[in-house]
């Protein structure tokens, strides 16, 4: 690229970066306790739309995929499915201990960590995490994706 | 009378337009913890700075989805101490067992220390050193 | 509220009539101060039979099941299916106990109560026992090309080598990261 | 011009944003009508009955939380009064006082998200947002007392694990004493809202007789007319000391179970205001019991309490030989504990008997000569959670 464009894509890749930031469009993939934790988040007291975050049922419209909760075998599928159906680019926020490592079931039937078959940018630790610290994993996403920038993800 | 009941349902919504919102906002402003709540561990010392474990091993037994690992040793003084204390924070289920079980206060959780999101998975294991940090760490995502 | 004894023994007693020589035990167990429920213990050739009856027992029919399962007791006959059932007019329930063999099918009680069209399918999810009459006899909790019964008492934990190949198998290749968090032992 | 007309199969789930977790529902449609249906569960199964065997009685504890996750303590209690019934121990009268408090506050909460997912799904965003805010109240009462929001463990075997913290009944005295102006506002807000009936009303028909039949219970037998509760039927915990009534609609639809729960609501109030005023003092677990591992205090004074404490933390502790139901009233229905105990720690084998398990394998006949649309009121109205149906 030619020297004198810089200018200008360093301050497009700025602002494509907040854009993408500050309006992540969560998929809701509530699938245990962790899930309630997340409805909390987005109801009265807590509040997400304040970041720009309005859960979508779709995949086809989402940015991120939060895992909440246990992600089992027969589930596994399903996930991986949806997963490939979001649009790039995606993050993916992994919610609680069931789906960073598989938790407490150390089980025949549960994925030990929902990293073993797609990859994920934030692990937000709590069986359930509070509301907040599900919020402070968003934000630590926010500053992820205003690190790594546009034009280079 | 016409549309009665969605005249009764609306005057139940701008009623609240009047009042004050019950949001908290999260980053600015911050729900503090009751003092039971059980987040982070961390490990107990005496005030002269020594570890109070003395590897008993309870809380590694009790531990009902087992991520307690401690491999003890012999202090110069000879008193049995911990030697490697390792908790899996990524897999705990903070059920706070470890604490209940502990006849020591070695191992305690703390209230309010519940932002820890990681990038990396394998961070999420705790070793000895940060968990003699009773305070709330910066998350370890500075790399 | 009556005494419970007496609805109990009356049932048991209707029971030996009608089938002298289906029922092999009866346990009346009272731990602490709770246990009011008795437990009967069914021939397999009867088991059928004897619930219908519980459940048009005449003083106050047996019509609510609460759950069926089974037990692995490792000794012979392999498994033990165990019926609650309660009768919701005299507030008593009664629990029916049948040892069965590992091969043989068992009828199912499907006809009689709704109630046992998952737990039978449950029943054979977890144990593999099968019975015959079921409407729709499928494995129920565990994907239906799963191989093992989770919950006979010589299945690991932590699954076999079918359950631990299983996503290789159902996911395409490369998409699949293997785990660094094992659980201690 | 003829035009074909044919059953048409749809797959709901198992990702969906209404079917309240992971359930796939496989629909065969007469144009909009629902000819026959089938559900789909497991995709929530973790294997906790194989976990139970394997695991001590006091560290299933923690375990039973994450059955039905929308009212932990109701199962922590569950499955104590279980274990407790096996060793033929009691909970002191506080103990079991203040479980009664948390399981009626329990219930309140579990059934404010029932009303908040059901009329969202509806398409009545307002209730969620208001369901929500006084579950929160709830929440907290529950957090400063046991210290988790969702998952609290809270009860153990032979009483409860902390006593009530400071200032706890007055919040409680606070939240009651708001809450009826607030159900006030649900029921204005959807009782008589003519879209909210017209969708419900006649709607997932279950008869009396397929109720019992299909082995319902919970507030879905109720609102088929049934006046069942374990609460009055089996009392635990001291429920005969209570004055509270069985709410119960013959209209069998959707429309009878809310108003059964919305009632039941009203009636945990009446509940806990009972249970407030004559709330006994004391201990909060028992002692002496060869069970219950000795106070904090003891542990770290006496060399005798920490060897006891010891053997009953790793070892467990000795069962009698004997085989057990123990069931509850939940938010859902009964949750029974069937336990088979050999002696050792370990539970041979424990049974779940989880309502919303069975109470989804009655959909079939609710759903059947419905519309497309009218399933997510009925899988509303259900309520059911994975975590205990799968288990």
């Amino acid at each position: 690229m030619a020297v004198e464009n810089a200018f200008i894509t360093t301050k497009l890749d700025k602002l494509v970066s907040w854009g993408r930031r500050s309006s992540l469009w969560p998929m809701t993939f509530g699938l245990a306790c962790c899930a309630i934790e997340m409805m909390s988040t987005g109801a009265s007291r807590f509040d997400l739309d304040r970041f720009g975050i309005i859960f979508r049922a779709s995949p086809r419209h989402s940015d991120v995929i939060i895992i909440a909760g246990t992600l089992t075998k027969k589930m596994a599928v399903a996930a991986r499915k949806v997963y490939d159906q979001m649009p790039n680019p995606k993050w993916v926020i992994s919610m609680g201990s069931c789906s960073n490592t598989g938790g407490p079931y150390d089980t025949y039937s549960v994925v030990q960590g929902v990293d073993t078959i797609i990859p994920v940018d934030v692990y937000v630790p709590g069986c359930p995490p509070s509301p907040q610290g599900l919020m402070y994993g968003i934000l630590q996403l926010q500053k992820k994706i205003k690190e790594e920038g546009s034009l280079n993800a | 009378m016409l549309f009665k009941d969605l005249r009764k349902g609306l005057a139940v919504t701008i009623g609240y337009l009047f009042r004050r919102p019950v949001t908290v906002q999260y980053p600015t402003e911050k729900l503090i913890p009751p003092e039971r709540s059980r987040w982070r561990h961390y490990l107990g010392v005496f005030p002269e700075g020594k570890i109070r474990c003395i590897d008993c091993g309870l809380c590694e037994r009790v531990c009902p989805p087992k991520v307690i690992k401690i491999i003890p040793e012999i202090r110069e003084d000879g008193t049995k101490a911990s030697g490697e204390y390792e908790i899996d924070l990524g897999r705990c289920m903070y059920c706070g067992f470890c604490v209940e079980v502990c006849p020591e206060l070695a191992i305690l959780m703390s209230s309010d220390n519940y932002e820890f999101s990681e990038y990396n998975r394998d961070r999420l294991i705790y070793q000895k050193e940060a968990l003699l940090q009773s305070g709330s760490l910066s998350g370890g995502n500075d790399e | 509220m009556p005494d419970t004894g007496n609805v109990m023994a009356r049932t048991v007693e209707y029971l030996r009539k009608l089938y002298p020589s289906a029922i092999t035990e009866v346990e009346r167990l009272r731990l602490g101060r709770v246990r009011r429920d008795w437990t009967i213990s069914v021939k397999q050739f009867y088991a059928y039979r004897i619930l219908k009856a519980l459940k048009d027992y005449p003083e106050g029919n047996y019509d609510f099941l609460v759950f069926a399962t089974a037990v692995d007791t490792q000794k012979d006959p392999r498994f033990k299916l165990v019926y609650l059932i309660r009768s919701i007019k005299m507030a008593r329930q009664i629990t029916v106990e049948v040892p069965v063999a590992d091969d043989l099918p068992v009828q199912s009680v499907y006809e009689l109560w709704h109630a046992a069209d998952f737990d039978e399918r449950e029943i054979y999810d977890m144990y593999g026992i099968v019975f015959n009459g079921h409407p729709n006899f499928k494995r129920i909790l565990m994907p239906e090309d799963w191989d093992g019964f989770p919950l006979r008492k010589d299945y690991p934990l932590k699954g076999n080598q079918f359950s631990n190949t299983y996503l290789d198998r159902k996911l395409p290749k490369g998409q699949l990261k293997q785990s660094k968090h094992v659980r201690m032992p | 011009m003829s035009i074909e007309s044919r059953e048409m199969l749809i797959n709901m789930g198992p990702q969906h944003p209404s079917t309240h977790g992971v359930l796939r529902i496989i629909l065969k449609l007469n144009g909009e009508k629902i000819a026959a249906s089938e559900p789909d569960v497991g995709y929530l199964h973790r294997g906790f009955e194989k976990l139970a065997e394997n695991m001590l009685y006091h560290q299933f504890i923690p375990y039973t939380d994450r059955l039905d996750y929308i009212a932990s303590m109701n199962n922590n209690q569950s499955y104590v009064i279980a274990v407790e019934k096996l060793l033929g121990i009691e909970a002191p009268p506080r103990a079991q006082a203040i479980r009664v408090i948390m399981s009626e506050l329990g219930r309140i909460s579990s059934h404010l998200v029932w009303l908040a997912t059901h009329a969202l799904d509806i398409g009545a965003m307002t209730v969620f947002l208001y369901c929500f805010r006084e579950r929160e109240t709830i929440i907290d009462l529950f957090e400063e007392t046991s210290g988790n929001r969702l998952n609290y463990n809270y009860s153990r075997i032979g009483g409860v694990a902390f006593d009530l913290p400071e200032g706890f009944k007055d919040n409680l005295r606070k939240f009651l004493d708001i809450f009826p102006e607030k159900l006030g506002e649900y029921h204005r807000l959807l009782t008589k809202n003519r879209i909210w009936m017209s969708r419900t009303k006649g709607v997932g028909i279950l008869t009396r007789e397929q109720a019992i039949n299909w082995g319902v219970s919970g507030p879905v037998l109720r609102g088929s007319g049934v006046k069942w509760d374990i609460r009055k039927a089996f009392p635990y915990d001291g429920y005969e000391n209570y004055d509270f009534d069985i709410p119960t609609d013959d209209a069998c639809d959707v429309y009878g179970r809310y108003l059964v729960r919305m009632e039941e609501m009203r009636q945990s109030r009446r509940i806990l205001q009972q249970a407030l005023k004559h709330l006994p003092d004391g201990k909060v677990i028992l002692e002496d019991s060869p069970y219950v591992s000795p106070s904090k205090e003891k542990i770290m004074t006496e060399n005798f309490s920490l060897m006891k404490h010891m053997v009953l933390t790793i070892k467990g502790m000795h069962t009698p030989i004997a085989t057990l139901y123990s069931a509850t009233e939940n938010p859902k229905g009964e949750l029974g504990f069937y336990i088979v105990a050999d002696g050792s720690g370990k539970p041979y084998k424990l049974k779940i008997r989880a309502p919303s398990f069975i109470n989804i394998s009655a959909m079939p006949t609710m759903l059947r000569g419905n519309y497309l649309a009218d399933v997510i009121a009925v899988i509303g109205s259900l309520d059911f959670v994975f975590g205990e149906s799968d288990r």
